[in-house]
């Protein structure tokens, strides 16, 4: 059980002159499901790419902390799980290679048996030392998965988790998601409504649009 | 040309003169710019009056 | 924080053998660049200050067509966000300035090789104060040509606007580099050479710096 | 209002001495200007030409100076008026390096010769031309603002390099330049090196320098307001 929290405190984003969305304001404390939801264009993707420290907002803040102290910019990539149908990983390498690689740029410990067990839940282990260039959108897309739980992060953010899987995939990331809800912070945007399910929490982006 | 640059050696007031002439060309270029920018502002909002 | 930058390193070291996305480009242009000039001079006697000139010419171009890749590549391959979930701005600068610097090193040792052998005129005598201006200038190349690489990869028309903008920044460099570059190649001492070494030396921890700390805007969207 | 009216008697009384005051070899009264060897009548171009190079430099300055409040504020009103203020600057820098070479054609005899002034102007022409190259060809605001800042910060700190190297490597020829040779500093052997302006014409100079300024400031503020105008109008286009 992490004491992980993620708060936003008056939100907003904009593209040159253009609103985003504004006042945004949510907690989550040490576990469970957030869902954000919202149409195509609505900003899902700023949001959560806001939320992992990779673009900044316009106004207000993201407060990160483990055990009530501040996450510092520095350190929060290693905090972070982040799968997207737009990350790409290096294809010029193999999938083992790829996980090798990031543990030590991350300067974490490589944990043979977990990758082994990731890689097996995933179904990729016999491909492992393969090109990723190889490999099918479906067979990226699960080991994006492996990426992201590498490192035992404690908040994983979900963007269209489930595009590019057949329904055996979607299910084994159903299953993902609902196992590691227990222990930390899954943030989940996406427009599907199977997906929306999982959550306890629904943040509609619609909600922040007005520019009252 | 020969004569020309003959003349303006002689007479070097003429070159202040000419030099004169580029700044204010420079700064009426200038003006210009702005002069078009303001007009296209103008433009945009007669065109949003109409709309309504 | 340093065996960080140094695995970043070492991944873009083995995705470059891989891929050979810059080291073909830059090979074949140090010998069509340095074959163009010896065409060019033919039989004609150039004068010392002409070779140490030509020569910095070729590094810089050469410098041109292989140094932007460090950034480029990761842009034009969607893997930033990769780099972005995985190290923090000054790890990732770090590590991309470590390979621009040995891939500097690499290219101006090859094209003072060269050099060596082709130009009759280009004979150091004073070989101490040369590899101290080497390695000066090479590090001022290296870091500055970090940066840019990374200001246009988050840019559009990135092919040509390299050249046009790190060229009024490594100015200075390349003009003292070239004076240095002479000083040596005609004996003079350290003394005498100072103030270009101290220019120079200035120019790299400035740029070092700057670079250093402007990063994080450039590299965060 | 003041100010302005402040501003127009300054450059026309600015004007109307730089050109017509007469040049004497010994000056009696306020009006006159000494007369300084090898340059004659020419001498006035310094009234309307260093202005604009000093305001070059100025707006380079201030372009700088808003690229960093832009990237601590991220208010892209400070990118506007760094914009502003290099467009100022480019236009002033292209004034004195074609004032500079139509004046070096006749004290000179060329047109351009690489004089360490003439290329320093240079390398301030190739940092604007490289600035605004970059900017066009960036799409989104945000990032052109943060780029363009970022940028105009590393090129604002190769300047000085520039003023400390360029006597080294060439030497001058400029009017009230010097050069240095073996460490010592010494004159040059060109005859324009007597450059001394006295008490009156160094009051009409400074006076001119300090109505460029005004009309710098003013044209900066007309400029960045009519930017700011423009894409307040098209923001409210786009949310109608």
């Amino acid at each position: 059980m992490s004491n992980y929290s993620l708060k936003a405190v008056d939100l907003s984003k904009n593209f040159g002159r253009r609103l985003i969305f504004k006042n945004l304001n949510f907690e989550i404390e040490n576990c469970g499901v957030m869902g954000i939801s919202g149409a195509n264009g609505s900003g899902k993707s700023t949001l959560v790419k806001i939320i992992a420290g990779i673009n900044s907002p316009s106004g207000g803040k993201i407060i990160h902390s483990s055990d009530g102290k501040e996450i510092t910019y520095e350190k929060l990539h290693n905090y972070i799980g982040f799968v997207s149908p737009y990350l790409v990983l290096y294809e010029e390498f193999s999938a083992w290679e790829n996980l090798d690689y990031f543990a030590k740029i991350r300067d974490v410990k490589f944990n043979n048996d977990k990758i082994e067990y990731l890689l097996n839940k995933f179904l990729l282990f016999d491909r492992k030392d393969d090109l990723v260039k190889t490999y099918s959108s479906g067979m990226k897309q699960r080991l994006k998965f492996i990426f992201a739980l590498m490192h035992s992060p404690e908040l994983i953010i979900l963007d269209e988790p489930t595009s590019n899987l057949d329904s055996a995939g979607k299910d084994s990331v159903y299953k993902i998601i609902e196992e590691e809800s227990k222990s930390s912070i899954v943030i989940l945007a996406s427009n599907e409504e199977n997906d929306l399910m999982l959550c306890s929490k629904e943040l509609k982006l619609e909600n922040y649009k007005n520019n009252k | 040309m020969q004569d020309l640059y003959q003349f303006l050696d002689k007479n070097a007031i003429y070159i202040v003169m000419i030099i004169v002439l580029i700044v204010w060309t420079g700064i009426f270029l200038y003006l210009f710019n702005i002069d078009k920018r303001i007009k296209n502002v103008e433009k945009e909002m007669n065109g949003d009056k109409n709309e309504k | 924080m340093s065996s960080k930058a140094y695995a970043l390193y070492k991944k873009d070291f083995y995705s470059e053998l891989r891929t050979r996305y810059a080291i073909n480009a830059l090979v074949m242009f140090i010998i069509v660049a340095i074959s163009v000039i010896l065409f060019s001079i033919g039989n004609e006697k150039i004068t010392q200050s002409l070779t140490s000139g030509l020569f910095w010419v070729v590094i810089f171009f050469s410098a041109m067509s292989g140094l932007a890749r460090a950034f480029v590549s990761e842009e034009e391959r969607g893997t930033s966000l990769t780099l972005h979930l995985i190290a923090a701005p000054s790890t990732i600068f770090s590590g991309k300035l470590l390979f621009n610097l040995i891939l500097v090193f690499c290219m101006n040792i090859i094209i003072a090789i060269l050099y060596a052998a082709l130009f009759d005129s280009f004979i150091i005598k004073n070989f101490a104060l040369f590899i101290v201006s080497f390695v000066l200038g090479n590090v001022g190349l290296a870091t500055a040509s970090t940066i840019i690489a990374a200001i246009i990869s988050k840019a559009g028309a990135k092919g040509t606007l390299y050249p046009v903008l790190s060229f009024p920044i490594l100015l200075p460099l390349i003009l003292t580099a070239v004076q240095l570059t002479l000083l040596a190649n005609q004996g003079a001492s350290f003394g005498d050479a100072k103030f270009e070494l101290a220019i120079v030396f200035c120019y790299d921890v400035i740029m070092l710096t700057g670079s250093y700390l402007l990063f994080d805007f450039v590299w965060k969207d | 209002m003041f100010w302005k009216i402040t501003l127009f008697i300054l450059l026309a009384f600015v004007s109307v001495a730089g050109i017509a005051f007469p040049i004497v070899p010994v000056p009696h009264t306020w009006y006159e200007f000494p007369l300084i060897p090898g340059l004659k009548e020419n001498a006035k171009i310094i009234f309307f030409h260093v202005p604009t190079a000093w305001l070059s430099a100025v707006a380079f300055f201030m372009s700088t100076l808003y690229s960093i409040k832009y990237l601590r504020k991220k208010n892209l009103d400070d990118d506007a008026k760094s914009y502003a203020a290099a467009q100022l600057g480019i236009i002033f820098c292209v004034l004195a390096t074609i004032t500079g070479a139509v004046w070096a054609k006749f004290a000179w005899g060329s047109y351009w010769s690489w004089d360490p002034r003439q290329t320093s102007i240079f390398a301030l022409l190739l940092i604007y031309g490289a600035w605004f190259a970059l900017r066009s060809s960036i799409e989104s605001e945000e990032k052109r603002a943060t780029l363009s800042a970022v940028y105009s910060i590393i090129a604002f700190l190769t300047v000085p390099f520039f003023v400390f190297i360029m006597p080294r490597i060439m030497i001058g020829l400029h009017p009230g330049s010097e050069s240095i040779e073996g460490g010592k500093v010494i004159q040059t052997a060109s005859p324009v090196v007597d450059f001394k302006m006295n008490g009156n014409m160094l009051a009409i100079f400074f006076l001119s320098l300090i109505g460029f300024t005004i009309l710098y400031f003013w044209m900066w503020t007309i400029g960045y307001k009519s930017i700011l105008i423009r894409e307040k109008i098209n923001k409210q286009s786009i949310r109608e």
